[in-house]
C-alpha cells in the first residue's frame, strides 16, 4: 500500500474520506473543546468531505466488475497477519454512501438541535468519532479490521447514548447497550477465530469464496457462522438482546436517527450481506437467522402497538425492520436485504428527525402530551413523519412498499410457507403500529387554545435553528419517495456482487404487491378507526386486554429477566460467593497459617517458660537422648 | 573382695546416702551439712585412688571453704524455710523419667564396656611428682585457670557492690 | 586391687543423678548451684578413677582444673544469688523469668478466637 | 578476569541516575520539599529518556541481546555484574521508566514525610530496573529483594486503608514467593555443573535434564506467580493496591506484578523449557480461574482502588494465559499485555489519586457525577477504564487479541472461557464510570476544581502511550517479535 497510495486516485479519495472524520475527532478533543462553534464547523467541514468521497467512489465505480482491494500491514505477530486496509465493491460502496449521506445530513441537522449545549464540541468529536469507525468498518477487507471498527461503533454508541451523562439514566442506558453488544461481539469473536483456525487469515473475500467449504468442516462452518450471527444479534438488537435499543433512545435524537436506526445497528446486516456467501454454506445457520429475525420483527412490532413514547416507539420497529431485513437475506436476497437496508436508512432517519424536531420544541416524548400541545400545526415535519410513516408501513408509492416487495418475493420463494405468513403479518401490524402516533397526534381528542405562540418557533434565532433542522427532512423525505424508482438500477448495481453465487430466484407471485397492499392498507385502516375517525376512544384494540397490554408494554418481561439473572445470579449470586471465597477462604486460610505459626510460637515458647530449671532439664533430657541415640 | 574394695564399698554408700540426704533436707544448713561429709567421703575415695595431694584439695577447698561460703550465704538471704513442697512433682516426674532413663543407659554403658571390667590397681601419685607434672606439661592450662578465678573473683566484686539498681522492684 | 572400674562409673553415675536431681527440682537457687558442686564432684571421681586406670596423670590435672572452676562458680554463682535476692527478696527460681514474655490463658485464648 | 561493555552502558547509567537521585535525595534536608520533588522529577525522568533511548536505539535486526555489560563479581561462584537489554525487557523497562516519572509527578502535592518518601521510592524502582537489565540469575534475585523491602515501609507509612495490615500481608507473600525462588535458583545453579548464574549460559539446551527441569520450572513458576498475582495466589494484590498511596499502587500493580511475570518468562520458561510445556496445562487453568474470577470479585467491589486491583488480577491472567500457550503470539501478547497493562493500571491509579485527593474518598457509592466538576480528570480515567476492557485502538486491546488467539487455537475451552470474562470486565468497568463520573452532580463536590495543566502532565503521557500503542502496534509487537521467534526456534523439539 505504502508504495503508491498517494498515486491511486481512489485509495486516496477512500484514504482521505474515512480518516477525515478522526482527524476531526482528535483535533476536536485536543485543542478546541471550548470552541464551539470551531467544532461544529470542523466536524461539518469533514462531514462533507466524507460524504464528497463517498459519492466520488460510488460514481467512479458504478460498474464495477470485481471488487478492489488494497491492504498494507498493521500488525504481524508470529503467524498472525493482520492488515489495514480498504475493500471497494458495490455491498460496501452502498453502505458507504448510506452512512455518509444520512452522517452528513444528521449532523447539519445536530447545528440547530444541539445548539447551545454545553457538550457541543464533545458531541461533535464523538459524530466524528463514530463516523470514522463506521466508514471504516463499512470498507474493511478482513473480518479483523471490521471487528475492531465494530467495537468501536459500539464505544462511539455507548458514549453517544450517555451524552447527557448527568442523567443518570442515559448513562444506565449506555452501559446497558455497551454491555449487551458486547455479549454478541464475544460470541462474534468466538466465530472470527474459529474461521482464522481453519482458513489461516480473516480476508473477507475468501472467506466468501467457496474454498471455506473444503478447509471448514460443515459443522465448524455452522458454529462459525451462529456465533458471528451472535454479533450480529448484539450488534442489530434481535431477539434475544433487543432490549437495549429502546433504552438507547436516552440519547439525543440525532444520535438516535444516526447511530440506533440508519447506520449502526444496520452495521449487523451489513456483517451479513458482507459474509452472505458464507451464510449461505451452512443451511442450519440461514434457518436459524430466519427464526430469529421473524422473532424480533413480531416481537419488537407487539412492543410498538403500546408504547407511548414516539422515540421508543420508532426504534421497535428498528428492530422489526432489522428483522425483516435479516428474513430477506437467509432466504437468499441478498439484493433484498441491501435495498431494504438503503430505504429504511432513509425513512427511519426521517422518522427520528422528525421526532426529535417536535422533542426540541415541545421538551416531551409522549405522544398523547405531543398531541396534546399541537404538534399537527408543525406542518413540515408532520408531512415528513407521515411520508416516512407510510414508507414504513409499506404503502404503495413509497420507497419501503418495494423494498418490502423485494423481501416477501424471496420468502415466497421458500418452501415452508410460514416465513411469508408471518412476513405479512408483520406487515400489517408495522402499518398499525407506525400509523398509530399518527393518528394520535394529528387528531388529539381536544386541542390547546387556537393559534397558541409555539406553533411556529419565534425570534430569528430560533427560526434559524428549525430552518436548519428542517432542512434535512426534506431531503430524506424526497430520498424516502424517490429510492423506490431506483429499485432496477440499484439492483443492477449488486449484481457484481458475489458472481460466482448462484441463489434460488424469489417466486414472481402476481399477486404479492396486491396482498401486501391490502394489508398495509388495512393497519392503516383499523388505526384510523381506533384513533383517527372523529369520535374514536385513541385506545387500541391491543389496550383493551389489559394483560397483554402489559406484557408488550414490559417487553415481554425480557428486561425484568435480565436484570434478574445480573443481579441475582451475576452479581449477588456468582460474584458475591466469589468475594467471600476471597476474602474468607483465601485470605482466610493465608490469616490462618500466618495466625498458627505465631501459635506455634507462643506454644513453643511456653516449654521455655523461663525457668532456669526447665532449661536445664532440656539440657538433661537432651543429652540422655543424645546418648540413647549414639549408644544404640 | 580385697580390703581396698571394702573400703570402696563403704565410702561409696557414705557418699550416696550423706548426698541423698543433702538434697532432700527442707532446711539449707543441714543440706550443706550433709554435703561436707559427702565431700570429705570423696577426698577419702580420692585417696584410695592414689592422689593425696587432691584429697587435701577437696578438704580444703570444697569441704572447707565452698561449704562455709554456702553456710554464709544461707545465713545472709535468710531464705524462705516454708518453700512448700521439697521437690515438687511437676519438676520431679520428667526428672524420674530421664533419671530412669540414664540410670539404665549409665548401667549398660558400665556393663557392657569392656573398659569397665578392668580391675583398678592401687597407685600413689607423690604430689611432687604430681606438682613437677602439671607445671611442666600444663602451665598454659594453669594460667588459664587463675585468669579465670581472676574473673570469678572480680565478677563476685562486681555483684556484691551496695548499690542496688534504683529501678521498681520487679515484680514477683 | 581395689574394684572394677565399672564400679566407680556407677558410683559416679549415681551421684551425677543425684546432683542434677538436686540441681532441677529443688525449688531454691542455692540447692541448684549445691547440685551443681555435687555434678562436679562426680567428675573428679571418674577423672580420677579414669586416671587410676589408664596410669595417666591427666585425669589428675583435669580434676585441679574441676576444683577451680568449681571454686570460680560458686564464687560468681552465689554472688549472683545474693544480688537477686537483694533484688527480689525470693531465691526461688519461678521468680526469675522476667525475660519471658509469658501469654496467660486468657490471652492465648482471645488469639486463638481472633 | 575481563570485562565486557558493548557500548556505553546505557543500562548501568539507569541504575546510577537511580541512585544518584537516591543520594541526592538523602542529602537534601527535609525542609526543601520542593527541591526534593524537583531533583526527583529531573532522575525520573533522566531514567525515562534512556529507558526510550534504548527502545529506540534497539537494532532490531540484528536482534538478541544487546547494550551488554559483563564485570566478574565473585568469580568462584560464577557471580557476574551482567546486563543486557532484548525484545522482552525493553518493553518493561520502558515501561518502568514510565511509571516511575509519573509517578513522582502524581505524588507531586503529597506533604507528609516527602524526602523519606521519595528516597524509598527510587530505592524501590531501582531494583525493578536491576531486576529487568539483569541476565545474572543471582543479581536478579537480590534485586527481587531489593525491591520487595521498600514496598513495606512505603504502605505502612504513607498507606491508607488496613496499612498496616496490607503491607505485612504484602510483604509475606513476596517472601513466601522468594522463598520458593532460592531453593529453585540453588537447585540449577548446583544441577547445571557450570558453576555460573550466568542465564544464556545456562539456558543452552542439555544443560539442565528433563526432570529437573520439572521440579524447577514448578517452585520457580509459583515463587514468580505469586508476585505476578497468580490466582489463588493473588489476594496480596487488591488489598496492597487499595492500601498503597497512589504512586506506590502505580508501581505496584505496574510494575511490580510484570516482574513476576517477567520472572516466569526470564527465568522459568528460559532456564526450563521442558518444565515450562510440562506444567502449561496447569498455568493456563489457573489462569483462566484468575481472568474470570477477578472480573466477577471486581463486579462487587465498591472501593474503586479495589476495583482496579481485582482487574489487575484477571489482566495478570491474560499474561499468564499468553505465557502458558507455548506459542509466538502468546508469547507477544503476553509481553504486550505486561506493558499495556502496566501503562493502565498507572493511568487508572493516577486518576485516581487525584480524584481522592480532591474529594477524600475512594468509595464508589460516595462518588458521583465527577464528570462535570473534573471533566479532565473523569476522561483520563475513562480513557483508562475503555483500555481495561479491551477496546480497540488502544494498547490493550492488541495484547488481549494475540493472547486470545493464540489461547484459543490451544486450549480452545479455557480460551472461550477467558474472552468471555470480556464481557463481566465491561460490566464492571463501565458500572464504576457510570457511578463514579455520570449522574448528577453532587453538592459536595461542587467546588471542587479540575486537573491544572501540570499535574495533568503524568496522566497525558500515558494516555498517549495508550492510544500509540494502540494505534501502531507493530512498534511493540515488532520488538518482542526479536526475542520470543529465536528463543523458539532454539527450543528443542
Amino acid at each position: 500500500m505504502a508504495s503508491c497510495w498517494i498515486e491511486n486516485s481512489t485509495l486516496l479519495t477512500a484514504i482521505v474520506g474515512t480518516w477525515a472524520p478522526f482527524v476531526t475527532f482528535v483535533l476536536i478533543m485536543l485543542f478546541t473543546r471550548h470552541r464551539p462553534k470551531t467544532s461544529a464547523g470542523l466536524s461539518l467541514a469533514s462531514a462533507t468531505v466524507s460524504l464528497a468521497s463517498a459519492l466520488v467512489l460510488l460514481g467512479g465505480h458504478w460498474n464495477l466488475q470485481r471488487p478492489l482491494e488494497y491492504t498494507g500491514r498493521w500488525l504481524v505477530s508470529g503467524d498472525i497477519y493482520i492488515p489495514f486496509g480498504y475493500l471497494l465493491d458495490p455491498v460496501s460502496l452502498l453502505m458507504l454512501t448510506v452512512v455518509a449521506i444520512i452522517g452528513f445530513l444528521v449532523q447539519f441537522y445536530s447545528l440547530g438541535y444541539m445548539a447551545g449545549d454545553p457538550g457541543f464540541s464533545r458531541y461533535f468529536a464523538l459524530m466524528s468519532l463514530f463516523l470514522w469507525s463506521m466508514m471504516c468498518l463499512t470498507i474493511s477487507p478482513t473480518l479483523f479490521q471490521l471487528y475492531i471498527f465494530w467495537e468501536l461503533v459500539g464505544l462511539s454508541s455507548y458514549f453517544l447514548i450517555g451524552f447527557w451523562y448527568e442523567k443518570f439514566s442515559a448513562g444506565q442506558a449506555g452501559k446497558k447497550a455497551f454491555v449487551m453488544t458486547r455479549l454478541g461481539d464475544v460470541a462474534m469473536f468466538l466465530g472470527v477465530l474459529l474461521i482464522l483456525l481453519h482458513l489461516g487469515n480473516l480476508n473477507i473475500l475468501e472467506i466468501d469464496s467457496p474454498k471455506i467449504v473444503g478447509l471448514m468442516p460443515p459443522e465448524m462452518l455452522t458454529l462459525a457462522a451462529l456465533l458471528i450471527f451472535g454479533g450480529i444479534i448484539g450488534k442489530s438488537a434481535q431477539f434475544p438482546l433487543l432490549t437495549w435499543l429502546p433504552d438507547a433512545m436516552q440519547g439525543p435524537s440525532p444520535v438516535s436517527a444516526l447511530l440506533h436506526s440508519s447506520t449502526m445497528v444496520a452495521a449487523g446486516v451489513y456483517l451479513f450481506e458482507r459474509l452472505f456467501p458464507f451464510f449461505l454454506f451452512s443451511s442450519t445457520a440461514t434457518t436459524v437467522g430466519l427464526a430469529i429475525g421473524t422473532i424480533s420483527m413480531l416481537l419488537a412490532s407487539t412492543m410498538a402497538m403500546v408504547s407511548r413514547d414516539i422515540k421508543q416507539i420508532w426504534a421497535y420497529s428498528t428492530i422489526s425492520q432489522l428483522g425483516f431485513m435479516l428474513m430477506g437475506l437467509d432466504a437468499g436476497g441478498l439484493f433484498a436485504g441491501a435495498f431494504h437496508l438503503t430505504t429504511h436508512a432513509a425513512f427511519k432517519a426521517l422518522l427520528f428527525l422528525c421526532a426529535g424536531v417536535f422533542i426540541h420544541q415541545y421538551g416531551t416524548n409522549d405522544i398523547y402530551d405531543l398531541a396534546a400541545k399541537g404538534t399537527r400545526r408543525m406542518r413540515v415535519p408532520m408531512l415528513c413523519t407521515i411520508i416516512g410513516a407510510g414508507a414504513l408501513a409499506g404503502l404503495p408509492p413509497l420507497s419501503g412498499f418495494f423494498s418490502k416487495e423485494v423481501i416477501l418475493a424471496k420468502l415466497a420463494g421458500l418452501p415452508n410457507p410460514i416465513w411469508l405468513v408471518a412476513a405479512l403479518l408483520g406487515v400489517f401490524l408495522t402499518a398499525y403500529y407506525a400509523f398509530r402516533p399518527i393518528f394520535i397526534m394529528l387528531f388529539p381528542p381536544s386541542l390547546p387554545a387556537a393559534n397558541a405562540s409555539n406553533a411556529a418557533p419565534e425570534g430569528t434565532r430560533h427560526r434559524l435553528l428549525y430552518r436548519i433542522m428542517v432542512g434535512p427532512l426534506v431531503i430524506l423525505a424526497g430520498a424516502t419517495v424517490a429510492l423506490g424508482f431506483l429499485q432496477t438500477p440499484l439492483r443492477n448495481f449488486l449484481a457484481g456482487q458475489y458472481t460466482g453465487l448462484t441463489t434460488a430466484g424469489g417466486a414472481h407471485l402476481g399477486w404479492l404487491p396486491y396482498v401486501t397492499s391490502l394489508l398495509a392498507t388495512g393497519g392503516v385502516a383499523l388505526t384510523w378507526w381506533e384513533f383517527g375517525r372523529p369520535g374514536a376512544r385513541q385506545t387500541g384494540f391491543v389496550d383493551g386486554i389489559p394483560v397483554i397490554a402489559r406484557f408488550f408494554a414490559e417487553r415481554w418481561y425480557l428486561d425484568r429477566l435480565y436484570r434478574a439473572i445480573l443481579d441475582h445470579a451475576v452479581d449477588r449470586g456468582i460474584s458475591a460467593v466469589l468475594a467471600q471465597n476471597d476474602t474468607r477462604v483465601i485470605d482466610g486460610s493465608i490469616d490462618g497459617i500466618s495466625r498458627g505459626t505465631v501459635l506455634a510460637g507462643r506454644l513453643a515458647a511456653l516449654i521455655n517458660a523461663g525457668m532456669i530449671q526447665y532449661r536445664l532439664l532440656m539440657i538433661f533430657a537432651a543429652t540422655v537422648l543424645l546418648s540413647l541415640y549414639f549408644f544404640f | 573382695m580385697t580390703l581396698h574394695g571394702l573400703i570402696f564399698y563403704l565410702l561409696a554408700s557414705v557418699i550416696l546416702a550423706s548426698t541423698g540426704m543433702a538434697i532432700t533436707r527442707r532446711n539449707l544448713v543441714h543440706a550443706v551439712l550433709y554435703l561436707v561429709f559427702s565431700f570429705i567421703g570423696s577426698a577419702l575415695l580420692f585417696c584410695l585412688f592414689g592422689a593425696p595431694f587432691l584429697a587435701l584439695l577437696q578438704v580444703i577447698i570444697y569441704a572447707g571453704a565452698i561449704m562455709v561460703v554456702f553456710l554464709f550465704i544461707v545465713m545472709m538471704v535468710k531464705p524462705d524455710l516454708s518453700e512448700g513442697t521439697v521437690l515438687p512433682l511437676r519438676q520431679l516426674l520428667p526428672m524420674v523419667l530421664f533419671g530412669f532413663m540414664y540410670a539404665v543407659v549409665g548401667v549398660l554403658v558400665a556393663v557392657t564396656d569392656p573398659a569397665g571390667r578392668a580391675v583398678l590397681e592401687t597407685a600413689v601419685a607423690k604430689p611432687t611428682e604430681f606438682g613437677h607434672y602439671v607445671f611442666a606439661r600444663h602451665y598454659l592450662a594453669v594460667e588459664i585457670i587463675s585468669l579465670i578465678l581472676l574473673i570469678g573473683l572480680m565478677g563476685a566484686l562486681h555483684l556484691g557492690r551496695e548499690k542496688v539498681p534504683k529501678e521498681p522492684e520487679e515484680p514477683s | 586391687m581395689i574394684v572394677p572400674f565399672g564400679h566407680v562409673i556407677v558410683l559416679a553415675g549415681a551421684l551425677f543423678l543425684l546432683g542434677i536431681t538436686c540441681a532441677v527440682c529443688r525449688r531454691n537457687l542455692i540447692m541448684v548451684v549445691l547440685g551443681v558442686e555435687i555434678m562436679l564432684n562426680a567428675a573428679s571421681i571418674i577423672f580420677l578413677a579414669g586416671a587410676l586406670r589408664w596410669f595417666s596423670m591427666e585425669g589428675q590435672v583435669f580434676v585441679v582444673m574441676v576444683l577451680a572452676i568449681a571454686a570460680t562458680e560458686v564464687a560468681i554463682g552465689l554472688a549472683l544469688i545474693v544480688y537477686a535476692y537483694r533484688r527480689t527478696g525470693s531465691v526461688d527460681p519461678i521468680n526469675f523469668n522476667c525475660l519471658n514474655e509469658q501469654p496467660t490463658g486468657s490471652q492465648l485464648a482471645g488469639f486463638i478466637r481472633e | 578476569m575481563h570485562m565486557e561493555f558493548a557500548s556505553f552502558p546505557y543500562l548501568s547509567s539507569i541504575l546510577a541516575a537511580c541512585l544518584l537521585g537516591f543520594g541526592a535525595i538523602l542529602l537534601i534536608p527535609a525542609r526543601h520539599t520542593m527541591l526534593i520533588r524537583y531533583v526527583s522529577a529531573v532522575f525520573s525522568g533522566i531514567t525515562l529518556i534512556i529507558t526510550l533511548y534504548l527502545f529506540c536505539a534497539y537494532d532490531k535486526r540484528v536482534g538478541g541481546l544487546q547494550f551488554v555489560e559483563k564485570v566478574p563479581w565473585i568469580p568462584p561462584l560464577g557471580i557476574q555484574y551482567f546486563n543486557g537489554a532484548d525484545g522482552f525487557s525493553l518493553p518493561n523497562l520502558l515501561l518502568t521508566g514510565l511509571v516511575f516519572f509519573t509517578g513522582v509527578l502524581t505524588m507531586w502535592r503529597m506533604e507528609t514525610r516527602v524526602k523519606e518518601f521519595f528516597a524509598l521510592y527510587f530505592v524501590l524502582v531501582t531494583g525493578v530496573f536491576g531486576l529487568f537489565m539483569s541476565m545474572d540469575l543471582f543479581f536478579l534475585f537480590v534485586w527481587y529483594d531489593v525491591s520487595l523491602i521498600p514496598m513495606y515501609l512505603l504502605i505502612a507509612v504513607w498507606g491508607t486503608t488496613r496499612k498496616e495490615y496490607a503491607a505485612m500481608k504484602l510483604t509475606l507473600f513476596l517472601l513466601a514467593g522468594s522463598a520458593l525462588i532460592l531453593p529453585a535458583t540453588i537447585y540449577l545453579f548446583v544441577q547445571s555443573g557450570l558453576n555460573t548464574f550466568d542465564i544464556v549460559a545456562l539456558m543452552q539446551p542439555g544443560t539442565f535434564g528433563e526432570s529437573q527441569q520439572k521440579f524447577a520450572f514448578i517452585f520457580l513458576y509459583l515463587g514468580f506467580g505469586i508476585l505476578a498475582g497468580v490466582w489463588p495466589f493473588h489476594t496480596w494484590s487488591p488489598i496492597g493496591h487499595v492500601a498503597a498511596p497512589h504512586a506506590v499502587s502505580m508501581v505496584h500493580a505496574g510494575v511490580l506484578m510484570k516482574i513476576g511475570a517477567f520472572g516466569i518468562l526470564r527465568v522459568a520458561i528460559f532456564l526450563c523449557p521442558q518444565g515450562w510445556q510440562h506444567w502449561s496445562q496447569l498455568m493456563a487453568l489457573l489462569a483462566a480461574i484468575g481472568i474470570i474470577y477477578g472480573a466477577l470479585v471486581g463486579l462487587r467491589q465498591t472501593d474503586l482502588k479495589y476495583v482496579i486491583g481485582y482487574s489487575s488480577v484477571s489482566h495478570m491472567g491474560i499474561v499468564g494465559l499468553g505465557l502458558s500457550t507455548l506459542t509466538v503470539d502468546g508469547l507477544n501478547g503476553a509481553v504486550f499485555q505486561m506493558f499495556a497493562h502496566g501503562v493502565m493500571t498507572a493511568l487508572l491509579f493516577s486518576s485516581v489519586g487525584y480524584i481522592y485527593d480532591q474529594t477524600h474518598t475512594k468509595s464508589v457509592a460516595e462518588l458521583g457525577g465527577l464528570s462535570r466538576t473534573m471533566p479532565v480528570a473523569s476522561s483520563y480515567f475513562i480513557v483508562a477504564a475503555l483500555a481495561g476492557m479491551g477496546v480497540p485502538g488502544l494498547a490493550n486491546f492488541w495484547a488481549e487479541l494475540l493472547v486470545f488467539i493464540a489461547a484459543f487455537k490451544v486450549y480452545p475451552l479455557r480460551g472461550v472461557l477467558a474472552i468471555a470474562a470480556l464481557v463481566v470486565s465491561a460490566l464492571f468497568m463501565l458500572r464504576v464510570v457510570q457511578r463514579t463520573f455520570y449522574g448528577p452532580e453532587k453538592e459536595k463536590y461542587a467546588r471542587l476544581s479540575d486537573v491544572p495543566f501540570g499535574l495533568g502532565i503524568p496522566r497525558m503521557i500515558l494516555a498517549v502511550v495508550l492510544l500509540l500503542f494502540g494505534l501502531f502496534p507493530s512498534l511493540m509487537v515488532d520488538m518482542i517479535e526479536t526475542a520470543s521467534i529465536p528463543f523458539f526456534n532454539g527450543l528443542p523439539r
